[in-house]
Protein backbone atom coordinates (compact mmCIF):
# COMPACT_ATOMS: atom_id res chain seq x y z
CA UNK A 1 0.00 0.00 0.00
CA UNK A 2 1.40 3.46 -1.20
CA UNK A 3 -0.36 6.44 0.99
CA UNK A 4 0.58 9.89 0.52
CA UNK A 5 -0.84 12.48 3.34
CA UNK A 6 -0.97 15.57 5.16
CA UNK A 7 -2.01 14.24 8.25
CA UNK A 8 0.22 12.16 11.07
CA UNK A 9 -0.26 8.30 11.52
CA UNK A 10 0.35 6.02 14.21
CA UNK A 11 2.91 3.54 13.81
CA UNK A 12 1.11 0.87 15.63
CA UNK A 13 -1.76 1.07 13.90
CA UNK A 14 -0.20 1.36 10.33
CA UNK A 15 1.68 -1.73 11.07
CA UNK A 16 -1.87 -3.91 13.11
CA UNK A 17 -3.44 -3.05 9.87
CA UNK A 18 -1.11 -4.74 7.79
CA UNK A 19 -0.42 -7.27 10.04
CA UNK A 20 -3.46 -8.47 11.05
CA UNK A 21 -4.11 -9.73 7.36
CA UNK A 22 -1.58 -12.22 7.44
CA UNK A 23 -0.56 -15.53 10.17
CA UNK A 24 2.25 -16.31 8.51
CA UNK A 25 5.01 -13.12 8.99
CA UNK A 26 7.25 -13.65 11.24
CA UNK A 27 9.21 -10.08 10.18
CA UNK A 28 8.44 -6.81 10.15
CA UNK A 29 10.43 -4.51 9.79
CA UNK A 30 9.92 -0.75 10.03
CA UNK A 31 11.79 2.56 9.18
CA UNK A 32 10.43 5.82 10.85
CA UNK A 33 11.83 9.63 9.27
CA UNK A 34 11.62 12.37 11.64
CA UNK A 35 12.25 16.51 11.54
CA UNK A 36 15.51 16.88 13.14
CA UNK A 37 15.75 19.93 15.07
CA UNK A 38 19.68 20.84 13.75
CA UNK A 39 20.97 20.06 10.33
CA UNK A 40 23.54 22.23 7.89
CA UNK A 41 24.54 23.38 11.24
CA UNK A 42 21.45 26.00 11.60
CA UNK A 43 18.64 25.06 13.86
CA UNK A 44 15.70 23.76 11.83
CA UNK A 45 11.99 25.37 13.00
CA UNK A 46 10.13 23.33 10.51
CA UNK A 47 10.00 21.73 7.07
CA UNK A 48 7.35 22.58 4.23
CA UNK A 49 7.32 19.64 2.01
CA UNK A 50 6.57 19.74 -1.64
CA UNK A 51 4.90 16.55 -3.21
CA UNK A 52 4.15 15.96 -7.11
CA UNK A 53 1.89 13.48 -5.75
CA UNK A 54 0.50 11.42 -8.67
CA UNK A 55 3.58 10.51 -9.63
CA UNK A 56 5.02 9.71 -5.92
CA UNK A 57 2.37 7.39 -5.89
CA UNK A 58 3.49 6.00 -9.23
CA UNK A 59 7.26 6.26 -8.55
CA UNK A 60 6.65 4.48 -4.98
CA UNK A 61 4.75 1.77 -6.23
CA UNK A 62 7.03 0.58 -8.67
CA UNK A 63 10.13 0.78 -6.26
CA UNK A 64 7.45 -1.72 -3.93
CA UNK A 65 6.93 -3.33 -6.91
CA UNK A 66 10.78 -4.00 -7.02
CA UNK A 67 10.99 -4.98 -4.01
CA UNK A 68 8.88 -7.68 -4.21
CA UNK A 69 10.90 -9.05 -7.22
CA UNK A 70 14.32 -8.91 -5.27
CA UNK A 71 13.25 -10.59 -1.85
CA UNK A 72 9.96 -12.74 -0.50
CA UNK A 73 7.62 -10.21 1.19
CA UNK A 74 4.21 -10.39 2.34
CA UNK A 75 3.16 -6.88 2.01
CA UNK A 76 4.44 -3.38 2.73
CA UNK A 77 3.67 -0.09 3.55
CA UNK A 78 4.88 2.97 2.04
CA UNK A 79 3.89 6.17 3.91
CA UNK A 80 5.10 10.25 3.30
CA UNK A 81 3.25 12.79 4.44
CA UNK A 82 3.94 16.23 2.90
CA UNK A 83 2.99 19.87 3.87
CA UNK A 84 4.39 21.34 6.90
CA UNK A 85 6.14 19.64 9.54
CA UNK A 86 7.36 20.88 12.60
CA UNK A 87 10.78 19.51 14.43
CA UNK A 88 10.16 15.76 15.69
CA UNK A 89 7.36 15.37 13.38
CA UNK A 90 7.23 12.28 11.75
CA UNK A 91 7.50 12.38 7.78
CA UNK A 92 7.69 9.00 6.33
CA UNK A 93 7.31 5.23 7.37
CA UNK A 94 8.10 2.31 5.46
CA UNK A 95 6.47 -1.38 6.70
CA UNK A 96 8.06 -4.62 4.86
CA UNK A 97 6.36 -7.70 6.41
CA UNK A 98 8.07 -11.16 5.58
CA UNK A 99 8.16 -14.87 7.12
CA UNK A 100 11.87 -14.37 7.88
CA UNK A 101 13.47 -11.73 8.85
CA UNK A 102 15.94 -11.01 6.17
CA UNK A 103 13.75 -10.05 3.67
CA UNK A 104 11.94 -7.33 5.45
CA UNK A 105 15.51 -5.34 6.67
CA UNK A 106 16.79 -5.44 3.30
CA UNK A 107 13.21 -4.43 1.07
CA UNK A 108 12.93 -1.95 4.09
CA UNK A 109 16.26 -0.40 3.23
CA UNK A 110 15.92 -0.69 -0.33
CA UNK A 111 12.84 1.41 -0.73
CA UNK A 112 14.28 3.50 1.27
CA UNK A 113 17.54 4.61 -0.82
CA UNK A 114 15.24 4.36 -3.44
CA UNK A 115 12.69 6.83 -2.21
CA UNK A 116 15.76 9.16 -1.20
CA UNK A 117 16.93 9.16 -5.24
CA UNK A 118 13.12 9.21 -7.16
CA UNK A 119 10.40 9.98 -5.29
CA UNK A 120 9.26 13.44 -6.12
CA UNK A 121 9.17 15.33 -2.72
CA UNK A 122 11.01 18.20 -1.77
CA UNK A 123 11.97 19.29 1.69
CA UNK A 124 12.30 23.42 2.48
CA UNK A 125 13.56 23.60 5.61
CA UNK A 126 13.36 26.67 7.99
CA UNK A 127 15.66 28.33 9.91
CA UNK A 128 15.47 31.34 12.43
CA UNK A 129 16.53 33.96 9.60
CA UNK A 130 16.10 32.24 6.48
CA UNK A 131 15.04 29.06 4.53
CA UNK A 132 16.52 26.60 1.82
CA UNK A 133 15.46 23.89 -0.58
CA UNK A 134 17.29 20.73 0.37
CA UNK A 135 18.40 18.07 -1.83
CA UNK A 136 19.48 14.36 -1.25
CA UNK A 137 22.62 13.05 -1.10
CA UNK A 138 23.56 9.48 -2.01
CA UNK B 1 0.02 20.22 -22.81
CA UNK B 2 0.65 21.15 -19.13
CA UNK B 3 4.07 21.72 -17.57
CA UNK B 4 3.67 21.48 -13.59
CA UNK B 5 6.48 23.15 -11.29
CA UNK B 6 7.42 21.92 -8.22
CA UNK B 7 10.34 22.61 -5.13
CA UNK B 8 12.08 25.91 -5.71
CA UNK B 9 10.99 25.75 -9.76
CA UNK B 10 7.66 27.34 -8.24
CA UNK B 11 9.80 30.21 -6.72
CA UNK B 12 11.04 31.46 -10.10
CA UNK B 13 7.89 30.52 -12.29
CA UNK B 14 5.57 32.02 -9.34
CA UNK B 15 3.03 29.35 -10.45
CA UNK B 16 2.42 25.73 -9.89
CA UNK B 17 1.97 24.87 -13.74
CA UNK B 18 1.23 26.29 -17.50
CA UNK B 19 -0.99 25.40 -20.03
CA UNK B 20 0.15 25.69 -23.46
CA UNK B 21 -2.72 25.17 -26.07
CA UNK B 22 -1.25 26.31 -29.10
CA UNK B 23 2.40 25.76 -30.20
CA UNK B 24 3.72 23.57 -28.25
CA UNK B 25 6.84 22.60 -27.87
CA UNK B 26 7.81 19.12 -30.07
CA UNK B 27 10.56 17.74 -27.74
CA UNK B 28 12.36 18.52 -24.61
CA UNK B 29 15.28 20.54 -25.80
CA UNK B 30 12.22 22.92 -27.74
CA UNK B 31 10.64 23.57 -23.93
CA UNK B 32 13.92 24.05 -22.49
CA UNK B 33 14.13 27.09 -25.20
CA UNK B 34 10.62 27.74 -24.57
CA UNK B 35 10.81 28.05 -20.38
CA UNK B 36 14.28 29.86 -21.14
CA UNK B 37 11.84 32.60 -22.65
CA UNK B 38 9.04 33.15 -20.22
CA UNK B 39 11.53 32.31 -17.58
CA UNK B 40 14.48 33.89 -17.66
CA UNK B 41 16.05 32.89 -14.90
CA UNK B 42 15.39 29.28 -14.99
CA UNK B 43 18.32 29.22 -17.78
CA UNK B 44 21.42 28.80 -15.65
CA UNK B 45 19.72 26.27 -14.47
CA UNK B 46 18.46 24.21 -17.39
CA UNK B 47 22.00 24.98 -18.77
CA UNK B 48 23.63 23.30 -16.22
CA UNK B 49 21.19 20.27 -16.50
CA UNK B 50 20.56 19.89 -13.09
CA UNK B 51 17.13 19.77 -13.15
CA UNK B 52 14.99 16.68 -14.04
CA UNK B 53 11.88 16.22 -16.34
CA UNK B 54 8.92 13.62 -16.34
CA UNK B 55 6.32 12.88 -18.82
CA UNK B 56 3.23 11.91 -17.79
CA UNK B 57 4.93 10.79 -14.66
CA UNK B 58 7.73 9.04 -15.97
CA UNK B 59 11.33 10.42 -15.89
CA UNK B 60 13.01 11.20 -18.86
CA UNK B 61 16.72 11.50 -19.34
CA UNK B 62 17.04 11.99 -22.67
CA UNK B 63 15.47 14.33 -25.42
CA UNK B 64 11.93 12.96 -25.70
CA UNK B 65 9.20 13.95 -28.49
CA UNK B 66 6.21 15.80 -26.71
CA UNK B 67 2.34 15.32 -27.38
CA UNK B 68 -0.71 17.95 -26.92
CA UNK B 69 -1.71 15.96 -23.93
CA UNK B 70 1.18 15.09 -22.47
CA UNK B 71 1.84 15.91 -18.79
CA UNK B 72 5.22 17.76 -18.23
CA UNK B 73 7.19 18.12 -14.98
CA UNK B 74 10.39 19.91 -14.61
CA UNK B 75 11.72 19.57 -11.15
CA UNK B 76 15.06 19.61 -8.68
CA UNK B 77 16.65 16.79 -7.29
CA UNK B 78 14.49 15.18 -4.99
CA UNK B 79 14.77 15.62 -1.03
CA UNK B 80 11.90 13.23 0.43
CA UNK B 81 12.55 10.71 3.30
CA UNK C 1 17.45 -0.28 27.33
CA UNK C 2 16.43 -3.42 27.77
CA UNK C 3 13.45 -5.23 28.55
CA UNK C 4 12.24 -8.40 29.26
CA UNK C 5 8.50 -9.14 30.05
CA UNK C 6 5.81 -11.37 29.65
CA UNK C 7 2.85 -8.45 28.85
CA UNK C 8 2.30 -7.19 25.27
CA UNK C 9 3.40 -3.82 24.33
CA UNK C 10 2.04 -1.38 21.89
CA UNK C 11 4.71 -0.45 18.96
CA UNK C 12 3.86 3.00 18.82
CA UNK C 13 4.24 3.91 22.91
CA UNK C 14 7.40 2.17 23.31
CA UNK C 15 9.51 4.54 19.98
CA UNK C 16 7.78 7.62 21.01
CA UNK C 17 8.62 7.16 25.11
CA UNK C 18 12.25 6.60 23.66
CA UNK C 19 12.13 9.33 20.60
CA UNK C 20 10.49 11.95 22.66
CA UNK C 21 13.92 12.41 25.15
CA UNK C 22 15.59 13.78 21.64
CA UNK C 23 15.24 16.51 19.00
CA UNK C 24 17.96 14.93 17.20
CA UNK C 25 16.68 11.93 15.63
CA UNK C 26 16.13 11.80 12.13
CA UNK C 27 16.06 7.87 11.34
CA UNK C 28 14.21 4.98 13.31
CA UNK C 29 14.56 1.42 12.15
CA UNK C 30 12.03 -1.16 14.29
CA UNK C 31 11.97 -4.69 14.00
CA UNK C 32 9.74 -6.76 15.17
CA UNK C 33 8.80 -10.51 15.73
CA UNK C 34 5.78 -12.36 15.60
CA UNK C 35 4.97 -16.16 16.22
CA UNK C 36 3.96 -17.39 12.89
CA UNK C 37 1.55 -20.21 11.97
CA UNK C 38 3.35 -22.96 10.31
CA UNK C 39 7.15 -23.97 11.37
CA UNK C 40 8.92 -27.14 10.87
CA UNK C 41 6.23 -27.95 8.22
CA UNK C 42 3.81 -28.39 10.86
CA UNK C 43 0.58 -25.72 11.71
CA UNK C 44 1.96 -23.97 14.98
CA UNK C 45 -0.74 -22.99 18.21
CA UNK C 46 1.57 -21.22 20.60
CA UNK C 47 4.65 -21.28 21.90
CA UNK C 48 6.24 -21.37 24.97
CA UNK C 49 9.31 -18.90 25.12
CA UNK C 50 11.83 -19.84 28.72
CA UNK C 51 14.40 -17.72 29.74
CA UNK C 52 17.40 -16.83 31.84
CA UNK C 53 16.13 -13.56 32.87
CA UNK C 54 19.29 -11.65 34.59
CA UNK C 55 21.12 -13.12 31.69
CA UNK C 56 19.48 -12.00 28.91
CA UNK C 57 19.35 -8.78 30.47
CA UNK C 58 23.34 -8.95 30.66
CA UNK C 59 24.16 -10.37 27.49
CA UNK C 60 21.29 -7.81 25.51
CA UNK C 61 23.23 -4.97 27.00
CA UNK C 62 26.49 -6.19 26.19
CA UNK C 63 25.18 -6.82 22.17
CA UNK C 64 23.68 -2.90 22.19
CA UNK C 65 26.92 -1.73 23.73
CA UNK C 66 28.48 -3.34 20.59
CA UNK C 67 26.13 -2.03 18.74
CA UNK C 68 26.78 1.07 20.36
CA UNK C 69 30.34 1.30 19.11
CA UNK C 70 30.06 0.26 15.63
CA UNK C 71 27.47 2.90 14.66
CA UNK C 72 26.59 6.57 15.39
CA UNK C 73 23.25 5.41 17.16
CA UNK C 74 21.58 8.31 19.78
CA UNK C 75 19.43 5.45 21.44
CA UNK C 76 18.26 1.73 21.76
CA UNK C 77 15.92 -0.63 22.83
CA UNK C 78 15.88 -4.37 23.06
CA UNK C 79 12.39 -5.98 24.33
CA UNK C 80 12.11 -9.44 24.38
CA UNK C 81 8.60 -11.51 25.76
CA UNK C 82 8.40 -14.47 27.28
CA UNK C 83 6.20 -16.77 29.01
CA UNK C 84 3.00 -18.40 26.35
CA UNK C 85 2.60 -16.72 23.12
CA UNK C 86 -0.19 -17.61 20.69
CA UNK C 87 0.13 -17.34 16.58
CA UNK C 88 0.33 -13.58 15.66
CA UNK C 89 1.22 -12.41 18.79
CA UNK C 90 4.78 -10.07 19.17
CA UNK C 91 7.68 -11.82 20.42
CA UNK C 92 10.36 -8.87 20.20
CA UNK C 93 11.55 -5.59 19.22
CA UNK C 94 14.52 -3.86 18.63
CA UNK C 95 14.07 -0.06 18.25
CA UNK C 96 17.44 1.62 16.89
CA UNK C 97 17.48 5.58 16.99
CA UNK C 98 20.18 7.26 15.19
CA UNK C 99 20.68 10.95 13.28
CA UNK C 100 20.97 9.05 9.63
CA UNK C 101 19.27 6.05 8.44
CA UNK C 102 22.05 4.19 7.49
CA UNK C 103 23.25 3.51 11.64
CA UNK C 104 19.54 2.80 12.61
CA UNK C 105 19.27 -0.08 10.01
CA UNK C 106 23.06 -1.58 10.02
CA UNK C 107 22.65 -1.37 14.25
CA UNK C 108 18.83 -3.15 14.04
CA UNK C 109 19.74 -6.18 11.76
CA UNK C 110 23.27 -6.68 13.85
CA UNK C 111 21.12 -6.39 17.53
CA UNK C 112 18.19 -8.83 15.96
CA UNK C 113 21.53 -11.39 14.42
CA UNK C 114 23.52 -11.12 17.55
CA UNK C 115 19.94 -11.92 20.07
CA UNK C 116 19.51 -14.70 17.80
CA UNK C 117 22.83 -16.49 18.78
CA UNK C 118 23.64 -14.98 21.79
CA UNK C 119 20.49 -14.08 24.09
CA UNK C 120 19.39 -16.80 26.60
CA UNK C 121 15.89 -17.66 25.37
CA UNK C 122 14.46 -20.43 24.12
CA UNK C 123 10.80 -21.40 21.64
CA UNK C 124 8.80 -24.60 22.20
CA UNK C 125 6.71 -24.62 20.11
CA UNK C 126 3.22 -26.72 20.11
CA UNK C 127 1.63 -28.23 17.21
CA UNK C 128 -1.80 -30.21 17.36
CA UNK C 129 0.15 -33.43 18.66
CA UNK C 130 3.12 -32.74 19.76
CA UNK C 131 5.61 -29.77 20.43
CA UNK C 132 9.33 -29.53 20.20
CA UNK C 133 12.27 -27.03 21.12
CA UNK C 134 13.74 -24.86 18.29
CA UNK C 135 17.09 -23.80 17.90
CA UNK C 136 18.11 -20.77 16.02
CA UNK C 137 19.95 -21.70 12.28
CA UNK C 138 22.09 -19.12 11.21
CA UNK D 1 26.75 -23.58 44.28
CA UNK D 2 23.56 -23.47 41.80
CA UNK D 3 23.23 -25.33 39.06
CA UNK D 4 20.56 -23.79 36.75
CA UNK D 5 18.75 -25.60 34.44
CA UNK D 6 16.83 -23.89 30.51
CA UNK D 7 14.52 -25.33 28.13
CA UNK D 8 14.75 -28.92 27.11
CA UNK D 9 16.97 -29.55 29.81
CA UNK D 10 14.36 -28.91 32.60
CA UNK D 11 12.76 -31.73 30.98
CA UNK D 12 15.41 -34.02 31.64
CA UNK D 13 16.55 -33.14 35.46
CA UNK D 14 12.96 -32.25 36.10
CA UNK D 15 13.64 -29.10 38.12
CA UNK D 16 14.91 -25.82 37.62
CA UNK D 17 18.35 -25.80 39.82
CA UNK D 18 20.28 -27.99 41.75
CA UNK D 19 22.35 -26.28 44.81
CA UNK D 20 25.39 -28.62 46.15
CA UNK D 21 26.84 -26.71 49.21
CA UNK D 22 29.24 -29.65 49.94
CA UNK D 23 31.71 -31.71 47.36
CA UNK D 24 31.27 -29.24 44.31
CA UNK D 25 32.80 -29.75 41.07
CA UNK D 26 36.19 -28.31 40.87
CA UNK D 27 35.59 -27.07 37.23
CA UNK D 28 33.28 -27.73 34.21
CA UNK D 29 34.53 -31.08 32.88
CA UNK D 30 33.86 -32.40 37.01
CA UNK D 31 30.56 -30.70 36.80
CA UNK D 32 29.90 -32.78 33.70
CA UNK D 33 30.59 -35.89 35.44
CA UNK D 34 28.69 -34.99 38.55
CA UNK D 35 25.56 -34.20 36.34
CA UNK D 36 26.39 -37.44 34.22
CA UNK D 37 25.59 -39.68 37.34
CA UNK D 38 22.51 -37.94 38.66
CA UNK D 39 20.77 -37.18 35.25
CA UNK D 40 21.68 -39.82 33.56
CA UNK D 41 20.21 -39.19 30.43
CA UNK D 42 22.26 -36.12 29.85
CA UNK D 43 25.02 -37.59 29.24
CA UNK D 44 24.65 -38.28 25.53
CA UNK D 45 24.36 -34.49 24.97
CA UNK D 46 26.78 -33.69 27.40
CA UNK D 47 29.20 -36.34 25.21
CA UNK D 48 28.02 -34.12 22.17
CA UNK D 49 29.13 -30.84 22.95
CA UNK D 50 26.01 -29.37 22.06
CA UNK D 51 25.02 -27.90 25.44
CA UNK D 52 26.07 -24.29 26.65
CA UNK D 53 27.94 -23.09 29.73
CA UNK D 54 27.69 -20.13 31.49
CA UNK D 55 29.10 -19.19 34.71
CA UNK D 56 27.71 -16.38 36.49
CA UNK D 57 26.31 -15.22 33.61
CA UNK D 58 29.20 -15.21 31.05
CA UNK D 59 29.13 -18.00 28.46
CA UNK D 60 32.08 -20.03 28.97
CA UNK D 61 33.71 -22.13 25.87
CA UNK D 62 36.06 -23.91 27.57
CA UNK D 63 37.13 -25.57 30.75
CA UNK D 64 36.77 -23.57 33.58
CA UNK D 65 37.47 -23.48 37.04
CA UNK D 66 34.28 -23.24 39.71
CA UNK D 67 34.25 -21.71 42.62
CA UNK D 68 31.84 -22.17 45.81
CA UNK D 69 29.47 -19.01 45.22
CA UNK D 70 28.87 -19.11 41.41
CA UNK D 71 26.03 -19.99 39.78
CA UNK D 72 26.56 -21.94 36.59
CA UNK D 73 23.87 -22.13 34.10
CA UNK D 74 23.49 -24.93 31.50
CA UNK D 75 21.54 -25.03 28.08
CA UNK D 76 20.81 -25.83 24.55
CA UNK D 77 21.32 -23.52 21.65
CA UNK D 78 19.00 -20.63 21.91
CA UNK D 79 16.21 -19.64 19.81
CA UNK D 80 15.10 -16.42 21.09
CA UNK D 81 14.08 -13.34 18.37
Amino acid sequence: MIKIQKKNFNIDKEIKYLKDKYSNVGAVNTFIGYVRDFNNNKDVKYLDLDVYKEMALKELSKIKNNAFKKWRLVDCLILHRYGRLKVNEKIVLVVCLSEHRKDSFEASKFIMDYLKKDAPLWKKEFYHNDSVWLENSN
Amino acid sequence: MIIKYFAWIKDITNKEYDTINNDFPKDINDLKKYLTKIYPDLQKHLSKDILRFAINMEYVSENHNLNQNDEIAIFPPVSGG
